[in-house]
């Protein structure tokens, strides 16, 4: 109240002033945004659209679709139509197919699909659409193909998102901690890191770890997971940059000194008070990366080095599609559909992340 | 400002080593030569050939004398004087990147040479259209916060990040030189050329530009001073333009290092569906034909360009934010 | 005729949290060369007071009503943006509480004070740099000549503040609203800050409504005061009968909690207790009520009106524990 | 490195004027600088349009015709430099160039070629017999790096001169030994080893171009360090065909202009030829389309059924097979059984009308069925019921206990597609487990050479037209072998057919060493390729031939009448398009006096 009242500045005050500091930056920061997330409608919605849509795809083979790589070469280029049912050209299941049969009609299936896609058979027989988002040059089913590639392109998004992360807040946090020297000398390795063109690193590490791959699927790392790795270990940098500016305005600011003064342990600190903290700016990052990757992923894709078939991910859609562009014949649903899949998913990840960043931003704090 | 620049070169000299050695060992440790080819070359030809170049050196020897300026021969050690068939080249520090082992009839320093200055006017022209659009469609979304406007410049400015270059690419190649021929459909050589292509490169960056031009107005103009300006009788305009313009886009600045770097560097796409001779291409192209010497090259090119610019950003910063001092540190 | 007269003055904020009503009927008037303090808590509404009185409160969420602003003959509430905006900085100056951030700190001091004589008095920029530097002759800069080039960041606390006054007073305004000028500023500086303000309003004659929540600077400085507590006035009053005889209980609360140099140094400062209640939600009744010592049970159902004093007529207050003309206790 | 300066600290240095000035003004500067100069590079590139413009579909390596390997160096190269013979562009059977004329002894061995008079450097000098000499020496000399190297081992001694250069501890062969002997300025005296049925063709190939040993030298001595880049510079390559370089830029054009100097300059049309370097397929056919390139190298398979009906496309067989090696060094591989089931239910009739979709024929030979003298030796068809029998004879039956079969290409995506195909009926109809596996170019390359795959896609296409070409190169531990597989009895029949002079039975030689090959099946076959070039309709003398090698030398454009003509015996359902090229022709200057002087006896 403007200096009318003096403070006492023992140890019971501070005490007060870490309470409320936790209280204030911890459990209500959260509802506090959380509230005002609600609020932004564009960013709720664009939130409720990807929570459905990574149900959707990952409830994949429960829907009524043909698999994504059946090829029937002689329903090649159809356009979008209407229309379902027991379809003759459904060959793929017969009545009680054994895993093995499940995963030569698609490729190494995890159990849970297996599961999933039994449930499909139970729920829906034999029954199926007709092609409605239109067939590609081999005949498969453009739909099947942007749901199951969903999969893929989500789980690399993310799985290289996280990759990045671990390796982003570790080292940002550690150096934000450390500070000083150590600091420096850590953050300038990142400099230099960013120094190095990172096409050419991506390049250089899929092919430097794809040629190794023989030796390493014996150990369980395929092409995929060292997709996941390549990514990340490009995209940890920034990362750790922010979680270090991050780290270290929390450091010197008042409520840890506070914390400081009152003997917390510095594990204490770390993942009482500064975790939380840097958590937010952390979730911020994460909903914006991820539309960076699944765009790297489709760059990748681009140069021919995206995902293996027969697996599919939108990268490789896109790419297909735009090869399917030219003046003499534009078969558009090879485009159009794989691209306002991953357009869309990419804007609501956006405005999510826009929306989280108001949201979370404590300056924002009160304000609309 | 000595002082620094001082320090700035002496972490350019280490970064500049640093990457140089890592791509070196890097790219070294691939496997496939960039002689090797779908006929397989007769093995005593190959080892001539990989011998001329001195890939047939220890890896450390190689480096020393990719980085030059040293006389090393066949023996090992420093030769006298130089021997036929011997130093292809005489090393970086000396200037000299080398004999492109791909497009063998041009030097390394031919071809940056050739297509630098290409890539820089297609950068600069999509850089200047990314600002003109990022800018401006930033400053109207911070000012009408909130509003259709906002929300529809924001959606416009998110749609640029939201699809990979090569789909708009291929849309605006249909609409604009297909259905609507108003320019040509690839190629280098006269303006028209760059406007698809600029367009494109541009998009993402502008993107980019307009958010932080929003964020940075929004920020400028919740600014205590914004209010002084406005008490002062100022018009909205001249507040904006005279006082919260130059803050709202010091991030912006910051951010134009990094995005001219990488305008560079991801013309890639942009530049095979158009056509254009540019560097980008380069950055893949030399890794996928183990074309060592390009690719050094390229490399080395882009650390100092992102180093250089970089520096330039925060000089430019100094002019335009006056409480920076560069002499702390 | 009063130089500025408020009537009825009332803010209200429409946020998701409900709406806030600021300022809450609020009602005095200002002669020609006189200190009129507003003293409160932080809060209660007597920044936005002054912002309100220049179109300044963004709208939305501010909404501004009155009975009228009345000065010179015209309502500031009822001119047009451009109107006002002749008006601002010119007649009606502004300064406000944090000279850190109320001077742009990415232009110079001549800049800022060259565009008010540019922009009011249409003057060149040359005889505008000359206006300025003597300007700030006047407010005790040393070598203004020197000073006008620089940055505010390059000044010392007070001497920005001195610029600030110097800028408003650049067009010789009629009223000058100061928006707690000292707060931020040492206590040996805030003398010599008030005293250049009071030399200064002696020179050019300037009214000044002085926003202070500190009832030392008040006793110094104004001939009359407005005492606000949760957007309304509750006391009225010549500074010298105030500090004789504080009438409202808020009033007798915070002259009781400046500690005293004459006082028992021993004794516990007094201190009120609870904190300002929400704009947003609040009580029925007085909203001081809940803090009251001196609270009946009609105060928690009833809100008291500022009413003359039947001792003095010349004072006014909102409270039923004091003698008014209308209300009976 | 830079931070807010702290509040108590501050420089009592006044800004001056100027810094303020250039401060407000920095950005406004920058803008228009930049714009400057955008505008000022922009207006200095303008390249007028060549008369003749075509893509390579990639840059070319290099312009040294003895070291050079790939298809689109071939057409560069052919442009500018010309062999002893050159092929007709239609039957492709040799023809005087350099040489006017040539003799050939009884035996089949001896060749002497007589260089004719007319024969022109670009720089004015006479082309002789000592220029092919010197520049077959330098061919046959290891440090050259020539990679067509052993296309002269058939040549007297040639191979043991070039051993012994190559290995640095024997002493070196003296020239003299080689049987390649310039008798004087237009003889040129060639001693083979074997009867070489094709050595005329070879004649006609890249690698046995004269390059100027005067251009070299210079530059080896000018530029001690880097003459190998010097040589080649468009300011300083001296040529003896009918174009010669004027401009060179990597990855957008090499602009061929006519070489006045060369012998038969008179019947070449275009003064000025753009090669251009698109590697995009896309890219390449908008620009077609647009008219600003008249000639495609290839297209994209996903329009190939439009563009069948077009008149600019035309897809004829050429000399070019599809298929996949199999490491047979490895089990199961090594099982014989299990190659002849995988080989019997390939979906060739698929992958051609499906993917292929360009006319391209289903193969079941090594090679392709384009030659006049040789058929082509067939493996089995297609026969899913025998594939299942010879799996489960092989071992496992239903494909249970076979290990996944691994398709390994590179990245692209018409060899994904192929192995797609390939994988989706294996896998339903032997039951097998199929993984595709794609590498970058290099590293597949590397892959292969080192054996470390089990099916491999891969393609050959013939160097000159025999098809030695093809059957030479599953000689046991031969470089392009890359399977693994040996047998004596092949390695025999080969060497045999080189020794025999007589055609008829030479052809039957080779024809029972593919019959081994399609018995074994080290490699499957997959489709014969056919030209994918899309040609601009008034383009007038280009053929398509069994090796796709096309020759600018004959281009010209057809007038209004003659493509009218031509336009008569379009085949059937053939839909016209943008002809291209000037409505008047451009045709050669010999065609040009043809035509006066017929007109004048019409009158």
């Amino acid at each position: 109240m403007d200096g009318k009242r003096r403070f006492d500045f023992g140890a019971g005050e501070l005490e007060r002033l870490a309470e409320e500091a936790r209280e204030f930056k911890g459990e209500s920061l959260w509802q506090d945004a959380w509230r005002r997330l609600r609020r932004n409608r564009f960013s709720w919605w664009a939130g409720v659209f990807l929570a459905i849509f990574m149900l959707g795809s990952f409830l994949a083979p429960v829907f009524p679709l043909r698999s994504p790589t059946e090829i029937r070469t002689e329903r090649a280029n159809l356009a979008p139509s209407f229309g379902g049912g027991d379809l003759n050209y459904l060959s793929e299941f017969k009545e009680d197919p054994t895993n093995d049969e499940l995963d030569r009609a698609y490729w190494d299936l995890s159990f849970i699909d297996h599961g999933l896609l039994r449930m499909r058979m139970a729920i829906f027989k034999r029954w199926q659409p007709d092609t409605i988002l239109g067939t590609d040059n081999l005949g498969r089913d453009i739909l099947s193909r942007i749901v199951w590639g969903s999969r893929t392109s989500i789980l690399v998004a993310l799985a290289a998102t996280l990759f990045s992360l671990l390796i982003g807040v570790t080292y940002g946090a550690f150096s934000g901690l450390m500070g000083g020297r150590i600091d420096n000398l850590m953050m300038r390795i990142v400099d230099i890191l960013y120094s190095i063109p990172f096409i050419f690193v991506v390049i250089f590490l899929i092919t430097f770890i794809g040629d190794r791959s023989t030796e390493l699927e014996d150990k369980g790392i395929d092409r995929e997971f060292v997709f996941y790795v390549v990514i990340g270990a490009v995209y940890w940098l920034t990362m750790a940059r922010v979680v270090r500016g991050q780290v270290l305005s929390l450091k010197n600011s008042e409520f840890i000194e506070a914390l400081r003064v009152m003997g917390a342990s510095t594990p204490r600190i770390l993942f009482a008070h500064v975790v939380p903290n840097i958590l937010s700016i952390v979730i911020v990052y994460l909903t914006l990366t991820i539309p960076a990757i699944m765009l790297f992923e489709a760059f990748l894709s681009f140069l021919g080095l995206g995902i293996e078939a027969p697996k599919v991910s939108w990268g490789t859609l896109a790419n297909d599609g735009t090869t399917a562009i030219n003046p003499l014949r534009i078969y558009w649903w090879l485009v159009v559909f794989p691209a306002a899949a991953m357009g869309s998913t990419l804007l609501a990840l956006n405005i999510l992340g826009d929306g989280l960043r108001d949201a979370l931003d404590p300056k924002m704090r009160g304000k609309d | 400002m000595i002082p620094f620049l001082a320090r700035r070169l002496m972490w350019f000299a280490i970064t500049l080593f640093t990457v140089m050695f890592v791509s070196f060992f890097l790219m070294r440790s691939v496997k496939g030569g960039p002689f090797d080819n779908e006929r397989q070359l007769d093995a005593g030809v190959q080892a001539t050939i990989e011998a001329e170049y001195h890939l047939d050196w220890p890896m450390w020897k190689q480096f020393a004398q990719y980085v030059g300026p040293l006389n090393l021969d066949d023996d090992g050690w420093f030769g006298e004087g130089e021997t036929e068939g011997s130093a292809p080249f005489t090393g970086v520090l000396s200037g000299d990147f080398g004999p492109s082992f791909r497009y063998r009839d041009f030097s390394v320093n031919d071809i940056i040479g050739q297509a630098l200055p290409i890539s820089m006017l297609l950068g600069i022209v999509s850089m200047m259209w990314a600002l003109a659009l990022g800018i401006s469609t930033g400053i109207a979304s911070a000012i009408r916060r909130g509003t259709g406007l906002d929300l529809s410049m924001r959606l416009a400015a998110t749609a640029g990040i939201a699809l990979p270059n090569f789909v708009i690419a291929s849309f605006l190649i249909i609409l604009f030189v297909f259905l609507v021929p108003l320019f040509p459909v690839a190629g280098w050589g006269r303006l028209e050329h760059m406007i698809l292509p600029g367009f494109c490169l541009g998009l993402v960056f502008a993107a980019y530009i307009s958010r932080l031009t929003r964020t940075g107005m929004l920020e400028a103009l919740s600014q205590d001073y914004i209010r002084t300006a406005h008490a002062k009788g100022l018009a909205p305009r001249t507040v904006i333009m005279r006082h919260a313009l130059k803050g709202g886009l010091l991030p912006v600045v910051s951010y134009l290092g990094p995005a001219t770097a990488g305008i560079l560097t991801g013309s890639l796409v942009i530049e095979r569906i158009f056509f254009i001779p540019g560097l980008g291409s380069h950055f893949v192209n030399s890794a996928s034909n183990r074309d060592y010497t390009l690719a050094m090259g390229v490399t080395i090119l882009y650390t100092v360009l992102v180093y250089g610019l970089n520096t330039v950003v925060d000089l430019a910063y100094t002019l335009l934010d006056p409480r920076i001092d560069l002499s702390e540190s | 005729m009063a130089l500025l007269d408020v009537r009825d003055l009332r803010v209200r904020f429409e946020t998701h949290h409900g709406v806030v009503r600021a300022v809450d009927g609020v009602s005095f008037s200002l002669e020609e060369g006189e200190t009129l303090g507003l003293v409160g808590e932080s809060g209660s509404g007597k920044s936005v007071t002054n912002l309100a009185l220049l179109g300044l409160i963004p709208n939305p969420p501010g909404v501004v009503e009155s009975n009228g602003v009345m000065f010179e003959g015209h309502d500031l509430t009822k001119l047009s943006d451009r109107e006002l905006r002749r008006i601002r900085g010119n007649q009606i100056a502004m300064i406000f509480q944090d000279p850190m951030t109320s001077l742009n700190p990415l232009l110079t001091v001549e800049r800022q004070l060259t565009e008010v004589l540019e922009l009011h008095k249409g003057m060149s920029r040359r005889d505008a740099r000359k206006k300025a530097i003597s300007a700030l002759g006047d407010v005790g800069i040393p070598s203004p000549d020197q000073r006008v080039d620089q940055y505010p960041h390059e000044l010392s606390g007070g001497m920005r503040q001195r610029v600030m006054i110097a800028m408003g007073l650049l067009c010789d305004p009629k009223v000058l609203l100061a928006d707690e000028p000292t707060t931020a500023l040492d206590v040996t500086i805030q003398a010599q800050i008030l005293d250049l303000m009071r030399d200064l309003q002696h020179r050019h004659g300037t009214a000044i409504v002085l926003v202070t929540h500190d009832l030392g600077v008040v006793a110094g400085t104004t001939d009359r005061v407005n005492v606000m507590y949760a957007g309304r006035l509750v006391e009225q009053a010549s500074t010298s009968s105030l500090f004789a005889a504080p009438q409202h209980p808020y009033t007798q609360g915070l002259i009781a909690s400046v500690p005293r140099l004459d006082g028992d140094p021993n004794a516990d400062l007094y201190s009120i207790d609870g904190s300002p209640p929400d704009l947003a939600n609040l009580p029925v009744g007085c909203p001081f009520a809940p803090r009251c010592d001196q609270r009946q049970d009609r105060c928690t159902q009833e809100s008291p009106v500022l009413e003359n004093l039947s001792s003095d007529s010349a004072r006014r207050a909102s409270c039923f524990e004091v003698e008014t003309v209308g209300g009976a206790s | 490195m830079w931070r807010r300066c702290p509040l108590g600290k501050i420089p009592v240095m006044a800004a001056t004027s100027t810094a303020i000035r250039l401060r407000q003004g920095l950005a406004g500067i920058l803008l228009l600088g930049a714009f400057g100069v955008a505008l000022g590079l922009a207006s200095g590139a303008r390249l007028e349009p060549a008369d003749f413009t075509f893509n390579n579909g990639s840059e070319v390596q290099t312009l040294d015709p003895a070291t050079i390997t790939g298809v689109p160096e071939g057409r560069v190269v052919r442009s500018l430099f010309e062999g002893l013979v050159v092929k007709h562009p239609k039957t492709l059977v040799p023809e005087p160039g350099m040489a006017e004329s040539w003799t050939i002894s009884e035996d089949g061995l001896t060749y002497q070629f007589r260089i004719r008079d007319t024969a022109r450097w670009s720089n004015g000098d006479p082309v002789t017999a000592h220029d092919f000499e010197w520049s077959w020496q330098r061919l046959l000399t290891p440090l050259t790096g020539a990679n067509y190297a052993e296309q002269l081992f058939y040549v007297e001694g040639a191979h043991e001169y070039y051993l012994s250069l190559a290995d640095s501890d024997a002493p070196d062969l003296e020239w003299s030994t080689v049987g390649i002997r310039a008798v004087d300025d237009s003889t040129l005296h060639v001693q083979l080893k074997s009867p070489t049925a094709f050595f005329l063709d070879l004649c006609g190939f890249y690698p046995l171009f004269p390059v100027n040993r005067g251009n070299i030298e210079s530059a080896q001595r000018d530029f001690p360090g880097t003459w190998k880049l010097e040589w080649v510079r468009s300011d300083k390559i001296v040529t003896n065909g009918p174009y010669v370089v004027e401009s060179r830029r990597v990855n957008d054009r090499i602009r061929l202009r006519k070489n006045e100097l060369y012998w038969d300059a008179d019947n070449v049309a275009f003064n000025s030829i753009d090669v251009l370097a698109i590697e995009k397929e896309t890219t390449m056919f908008n620009l077609y389309h647009t008219g600003e390139c008249d000639m495609v190298d290839h297209v994209d398979s996903k329009v190939a059924d439009i563009l069948m009906q077009r008149e600019d496309f035309n897809p004829a067989p050429y000399m070019g097979t599809y298929f996949y090696r199999v490491n047979v060094t490895e089990p199961p591989y090594d099982n014989v059984l299990l190659r002849r089931a995988l080989n019997l239910s390939i979906p060739r009739k698929t992958i051609v009308e499906e993917i292929e979709r360009m006319g391209q024929v289903p193969a079941y030979s090594l090679v392709p069925p384009v030659l006049a003298d040789y058929t082509p030796v067939e493996c089995d068809h297609e026969d899913l019921d025998r594939a299942r029998a010879l799996l489960a004879e092989a071992g496992y039956p239903d494909g249970k206990g076979l290990p996944p079969v691994e398709i390994h290409y590179n990245s692209s995506d018409a060899h994904k597609s192929i192995a797609e195909v390939i994988g989706d009926t294996w896998r339903r109809e032997l039951g097998v487990t199929v993984k595709l596996r794609n590498e970058e170019w290099k590293v597949y390359l590397d892959t292969q050479n080192t054996l470390r795959y089990q099916l491999s896609r891969s393609a050959w296409i013939g160097d000159y037209v025999d098809a030695f070409t093809f059957l030479d190169m599953f000689v046991s531990g031969r470089g392009n072998n890359k399977t693994g597989w040996a047998n004596a009895e092949y390695d025999a029949l080969i060497q045999q057919a080189t020794l025999e002079p007589d055609n008829t039975k030479r052809v039957a030689i080779l024809q029972s060493a593919e019959r081994i090959l399609m018995d074994q099946l080290p490699i499957l076959p997959i489709y014969y390729y056919v030209d994918k070039n899309i040609v601009a309709p008034r383009l007038g003398g280009f053929e398509a031939n069994a090796l796709d090698e096309h020759f600018p030398k004959h281009w010209y454009w057809m007038d209004d009448a003659e493509l009218a003509a031509k336009r008569e015996h379009l085949p059937p359902g053939k839909k016209l398009v943008d002809p291209h090229g000037p409505p008047n022709g451009q045709y050669s200057p010999a065609e040009m006096r043809r035509r006066a002087a017929a007109e004048g006896s019409n009158r």
